[in-house]
């Protein structure tokens, strides 16, 4: 009895001194891409904003995946609905509305996410789902190219960045480096709200379903209700960081409904840490900071970049989160397990 | 309509043939195979480098694909032993991105070694023609496929479901660790089902080779196709891929007949709609 | 007062039958032992009465409601606890954040949330909880070991505190000692007839009222230890229900027990 | 010498403090051109033969002393045929400093940049996409368009087609369902009605037929095509599907059942890949073909130095065509001296000069190309090792086909 208390004690203070080295490292990463715009040029602030959007969209994405247990592959669909209500609302010219307009893309995305959630979760799981969520994608990404006041397969371009009206000021969001702040934004309070949810009562009760469906369900959780809770919160995710992608990218197309966009939360998540709230965020720029380094090896990129993803996956079964854990575990021995 | 029928079989026979090595392989390792498309692809360019412009003889152009496929098959021995051997045991999604890598990487290399250029392999002599059947206008290529597709299925569905090696194989994806304690080579009956499941993916590269233009984007054109077929059938159900690439081909019939002004996109409308009736598939999940 | 009332329930699994018309009616407060040789569908009629499959036939009414096709998650919430054969916790989670999910879950179901909306953490009241369900069933040294890292007997312990979490006014119990040594068999025993006692009283009954046990079993010693009432199956029809010393007397039961498990036959002797 | 003060002005108007590095090499080092295009994913192919055009075009002028003295660098960047990747080349690219950009190949990348160009102050050639969106609705005046829009070069096909081939009175069509390539497909359908009715005649004019894009199976629609009735067919079908479309025609002779085959724009591609096998005749836009230019050195060169590096005598046209986008802006620094898009954007409207692909020149008002436009004819031929020829080429002047020049509006 002892004795386990001790160790316990023990595990605890491990774990807050090694949760100290890295939360010294999330508040440089922080400041680093908060002070991006004075730091680099337009290009690599364009690719880190990208990042930031994705980063969001990815944790979503993880929500589902890592707290409840399903994998969806048409998440890119989302994102696209996102982005489609955001550029047709500002190119119609409700810039001054602009946060309303987030809202009604988050809305949108959770509502479409609601019906195919509600049809699909209690017919189908693992793999089948993810096939019919990308049928679903795919789907979508047809009609977007047949659909001519939407631009078809050109899609929307000169989407304006606004300026956003307050009741007492105005704020001016079409410079590169306002807008980037303004992600920056976005993505503290959509990612505190993640945090939130995944780690308060919803996020245990999501858990506790991926753990062990029937046992959850005889601790009196409503299984399919949960997850279709967390199908929409994701699809709700999704569309909103579509919705903020739009103007930061300036055009829309039915590309956002592809496999390459629903597949991105999959590869920065494994690549980042699987079953880590953090991990499609590290892993988001560690794919960015990838495809930057090897943007003038062209011809070659592809098989560089399937290496380098290869080379990760062998060597760091945990994906980084977990290789940096252990990694920190293994250099301060005296702090770690006994 | 027959004419409509035939030709929609056609595409439903040639999906099938890329579907069955992607069914295979799920059937043993629980994975969806990314880098399957991108394997059929080489095994269409390896068939177009040992042709050249066009196959002598029918028998030739099957042998050819033959070789293909054991190359094809090889090369899937090496992503077995050097990655996916490796990633056994952890979380399957690993497996998705290796697959996934391994796509670019052999995407990558295709165009390193055979360049970007769009090349075409012809049917060979007494196939690029057509056939009268009662009335209707055949091309004989059609009928190739659609042979193939039938003579694949046959053979897998015989060593698969009645031969002592694919009871083994069953055996084996069913419970490797106790087939493993009854003194059977567990790994090794793995290590064959993936080569087999690769060459398959060649073999069909190489049969359907002068059906199409070869591309870097060729292994795109099927992946997705086969990913439904293998799902609205069943995973790795190969008797329910077949059964799917039958119903793939109805629905694309249809399409064509009822609906040419969206050509392709009611396979997706049918998906959705088999998904939403039979959610494990047609035929049910299987392993093997 | 009956809690429990079956009334013709009948199962197929496709065209084989495995239960035939089973009626029986459970009493406020009884430990309701099912028993009969390995087949005799006692678990398929634990399924029916859980939730966790459905009845082809027949109706299951749980304090006087009809519940027959209501899935597990509102009988829980009705006051149906249930354990498994072979205990099934969250094995990620610690010991005591398994209990915290299934206390969280109570209070969502029954709108008695005491944490603010914002709240991340678990509230103090069910932490306290918790830990008190722990103690009770001798966990609580071990609160913070992941579920994975616990012994056979502590993981049953553990899902005991998980089902009682959710304060049930019937606690469905299968094979409760499986898999366990004889002097921990003896401890289950001891544990459940305490946890039926009123919180007052050291147990972990809730506000007053009498927990009920339903339980199938193997282990006739604990079963004559414990059931007020045994019912007995054979080839999935009832053939004896009544109190431990009918079923002893019952020459049906002999007759049953006789041919298939002679251990048995020694105890019932 | 190029006007200093304008490049110190300029880059640190945009750029800001920190570009000082970029300032510093534009002054001593070569005049640094930007090239976006599609050089992984679908469309790799033409993105490589852009990039090809272009080093071709910077290697020619640097050899020959380079503009004003001034060397030529040219800085390759993906753009993964998505505008997202697009625009991180393009802000890249511009963030170091670039002025000069030529970028190809699909129209949702290049209206990706489009808007960014003026604020940036960045003059672009635009290789290829014949979307009219370019020159129209979302026209700014930093853009070129060296491609050819779709009315000038369609309309201007379907004019040559129903002028050429008065006897051909029933036309079927055929394309892939995205709706760049209905728009090519309408406007050639449009250029032969309106030369039929102008001439007299009334055509009748299928509805056209689609196939799925990318797909893998064209039977059906090939079926549906050769029992038409029709004598003229227009096959609107891009790269792989086009060569599979025919592939698979041929078991039906559809080149036997019609007297009339036009295919929108895949030149020689489908002649390549097909070889021996190819069809009997058919027509194709180009906008280069350097066999046909006897007389054009500048052509000559080009192809010359394409054959030595590729081993390939018949380059695509886009190599042509990127060629002569780096020539332009090499021009167009050659009139003005300077790089900086208010002295470069009149020089090269004012332009007319010989590139490799003919005559090339813009109309002022949206910038939409104004040159020659080429189609050719070609099919099988015992005689040729390649087992093709071409057999006739017609050289048209683009300029009266072009459509109203509406910049800002939608046509």
């Amino acid at each position: 009895m002892s004795s386990s208390v001790a160790e316990r004690h023990s595990g605890r203070e491990q774990a807050l001194t090694l949760s100290q080295i890295n939360r010294v490292l999330f508040v440089a990463a922080a400041v680093i891409i908060a002070a991006m715009p004075y730091l680099t040029n337009s290009g690599l602030l364009y690719l880190v904003g990208t990042t930031l959007i994705l980063a969001v969209y990815s944790v979503g994405w993880n929500f589902l995946f890592s707290w409840a247990g399903l994998a969806s592959f048409g998440s890119g669909g989302l994102f696209c609905i996102g982005a489609y209500v955001s550029a047709v609302a500002l190119r119609a010219g409700w810039e001054q509305y602009f946060l309303l307009v987030i809202v009604v893309a988050t809305l949108a995305g959770a509502a479409v996410a609601f019906l195919v959630g509600f049809v699909a979760l209690r017919r189908t799981s693992g793999i089948f789902l993810a096939i019919l969520t990308l049928s679903l994608a795919e789907l979508l990404r047809h009609t977007l190219m047949h659909t001519r006041w939407l631009g078809s397969e050109d899609g929307l371009p000169n989407i304006t960045r606004p300026t956003v009206s307050f009741i007492f000021f105005e704020l001016n969001l079409k410079s590169g480096p306002a807008y980037y702040w303004f992600i920056c934004a976005f993505a503290v309070v959509m990612l505190g709200i993640c945090w939130w949810l995944s780690h308060g009562p919803l996020g245990r009760r999501l858990q506790a379903v991926r753990y062990d469906i029937e046992r959850a369900s005889f601790v009196g959780i409503d299984v399919h209700r949960n997850r279709l809770l967390a199908f929409v919160i994701s699809g709700a995710v999704a569309a909103c960081a579509g919705a903020v992608y739009a103007p930061w990218a300036q055009i829309v197309t039915p590309e956002l409904s592809g496999m390459i966009r629903s597949t991105q939360p999959i590869l920065f998540t494994l690549l980042g840490g699987l079953h880590s709230f953090w991990g499609p965020v590290v892993g988001a720029f560690a794919f960015m900071g990838i495809d930057y380094a090897t943007r003038t090896l062209i011809g070659i990129q592809e098989i560089i970049t399937g290496g380098i993803l290869l080379g990760v996956i062998l060597v760091f079964r945990g994906g980084i989160v977990g290789s940096w854990n252990a990694l920190l575990a293994r250099i301060f021995p005296g702090r770690g397990e006994q | 309509m027959l004419f409509t029928l035939i030709n929609s079989l056609t595409l439903g026979m040639a999906v099938f043939l890329v579907a069955a090595g992607l069914t295979l392989i799920f059937g043993i390792m629980r994975i969806l195979n990314f880098a399957h498309g991108a394997f059929f692809m080489l095994g269409a360019y390896l068939t177009s480098t040992m042709v050249q412009d066009m196959p002598g003889s029918v028998w030739i152009l099957i042998g050819t694909a033959l070789v293909a496929g054991v190359i094809v098959g090889l090369f899937g021995l090496a992503v077995q032993h050097f990655v996916l051997s490796k990633l056994d045991g952890i979380d399957e999604h690993f497996m998705l991105i290796a697959t996934y890598a391994v796509m670019l990487m052999t995407v990558g290399g295709i165009k390193s070694v055979w360049g970007l250029e769009f090349h075409s392999v012809d049917p060979p002599p007494g196939l690029d023609l057509g056939v009268d059947i009662f009335g209707t206008f055949v091309p004989s290529f059609s009928l190739f496929i659609i042979c193939a597709g039938g003579v694949v299925f046959l053979i897998l569905d015989y060593v698969i479901h009645r031969s002592w090696a694919g009871k083994l194989a069953v055996a084996i994806a069913r419970d490797n660790w106790t087939t493993n304690l009854m003194g059977v080579n567990g790994p090794l009956g793995t290590k064959i089902v993936v080569a087999a499941s690769f060459a398959l993916a060649g073999l069909a590269g190489g049969l359907l080779l002068p059906n199409q233009t070869l591309s870097p984007a060729l292994g795109d054109t099927f992946l997705l196709m086969a990913f439904i077929t293998i799902v609205i059938g069943g995973l790795g159900n190969i008797r329910g891929a077949f059964v799917a690439a039958l119903i793939i081909a109805v629905i694309d019939g249809l399409n064509t007949y009822f609906l040419p002004s969206f050509p392709g996109v009611i396979i997706y409308v049918g998906m959705v709609a088999c998904l939403l009736l039979w959610p494990n598939g047609i035929l049910g999940e299987s392993r093997l | 007062m009956s809690i429990l009332e079956l009334s013709g329930i009948e199962k197929s699994y496709g065209p084989i039958k495995v239960l035939h018309g089973i009626n029986a009616t459970v009493e406020e407060g009884e430990v309701f032992a099912i028993i009969g040789p390995n087949g005799a569908g006692k678990t398929t009629l634990f399924k029916v009465m859980t939730g966790e499959s459905y009845a082809n036939a027949g109706t299951v009414r749980f304090d006087g409601r009809d519940v027959t096709f209501e899935p597990p998650h509102l009988r829980t919430r009705a006051g149906v606890g249930r354990t498994f054969q072979v205990a099934r916790v969250f094995n990620p989670l610690t010991a005591i954040g398994n209990v915290i999910v299934a206390i969280e879950a109570r209070k969502k179901a029954q709108n008695r949330d005491d944490n603010p909306w914002w709240a991340v953490k678990p509230s103090a009241s069910t932490r306290e909880e918790a830990l008190h369900l722990l103690e009770g069933v001798s966990l609580a040294g071990k609160a913070n070991f992941a579920a994975t890292d616990l012994s056979h007997g502590d993981r049953k312990r553990l899902e005991l505190a998980i089902t009682l979490a959710g304060r049930p006014r019937i606690l469905m119990m299968d094979e409760p000692t499986a898999g366990m040594s004889p002097g921990d068999r003896e401890q289950v025993s001891l544990l459940i007839e305490r946890i039926m006692k009123p919180e007052a009283e050291g147990g972990l009954s809730a506000d007053g009222r009498k927990l009920t046990v339903v339980m199938t079993e193997h282990d006739m010693s604990v079963i004559f230890g414990l059931a007020s009432r045994i019912l007995v199956m054979n080839q999935g029809e009832l053939i004896a229900l009544g109190t431990v010393d009918e079923i002893r007397n019952n020459p049906q039961v002999r007759e049953v027990y006789l041919g298939t498990e002679d251990q048995t036959l020694e105890i019932v002797a | 010498m190029l006007n200093r003060r304008h490049i110190l002005l300029g880059s640190a108007a945009t750029v800001g403090a920190l570009s000082v590095p970029a300032v510093l090499r534009a002054q001593s080092g070569p005049i640094r051109i930007g090239l976006i295009t599609t050089l992984s994913g679908p469309g790799q192919v033409y993105g490589q033969y852009i990039k090809d055009g272009a080093e071709l075009s910077v290697a020619r002028i640097n050899s020959e002393g380079g503009v004003n003295g001034q060397q030529i660098e040219l800085v390759v960047r993906d753009d993964k045929n998505s505008p997202d990747s697009a625009l991180a080349a393009y802000r890249e690219l511009t963030g170091s400093g670039i002025k000069l950009i030529a970028q190809g190949t699909f129209t949702a990348n290049v209206l990706a940049t489009l808007p960014l160009l003026k604020d940036d102050g960045v003059t672009s050639l635009v290789v290829g996409s014949s979307a009219l969106s370019v020159t129209h609705e979302n026209f700014t005046p930093n853009m070129f368009r060296l491609g050819y829009s779709a009315p000038m070069c369609f309309g201007g096909y379907g004019h040559l087609m129903a002028e050429r081939f008065p006897e051909i009175n029933k036309w079927a069509l055929v394309r892939s369902d995205v709706q760049a390539l209905a728009d090519i497909t309408n406007y050639f359908a449009s250029g032969l009605v309106k030369k039929a009715e102008a001439d007299g005649r009334k055509l009748e004019l299928q509805e056209p037929i689609l196939v799925p894009y990318n797909g893998a199976d064209f039977r059906n629609q090939i079926s549906q095509v050769s029992n038409s009735g029709a004598d003229g067919l227009f096959n609107c079908l891009q790269g792989a599907d086009a060569i599979s479309y025919y592939k698979q025609a041929r078991s039906f002779q559809l080149d036997k059942r019609f007297k009339l085959l036009c295919d929108s724009a895949n030149e020689l591609t489908v002649a390549k890949a097909l070889g021996k096998n190819m069809l009997e005749s058919t027509w194709s836009w180009t906008a280069w073909y350097p066999q046909a230019m006897k007389d054009n050195p500048s052509s000559d060169a080009l192809h010359k130095a394409y054959t030595e590096l590729r081993n390939d005598p018949y380059p695509n046209w886009y190599v042509g065509v990127s060629h002569d986008c780096i020539a332009t802006i090499a021009e167009g620094i050659k009139a003005t001296q300077s790089i900086e898009a208010a002295d470069l954007i009149p020089a090269i409207e004012n332009l007319s000069f010989q590139g490799a692909t003919g005559n090339v020149t813009f109309r002022k008002e949206d910038h939409a190309f104004a040159g020659d436009l080429t189609y050719i004819r070609f099919g099988r031929s015992d005689t040729t090792e390649t087992g093709w020829e071409v057999f006739e080429t017609v050289h048209m002047a683009g300029a009266e086909f072009l459509e109203p020049a509406t910049p800002g509006q939608k046509l």
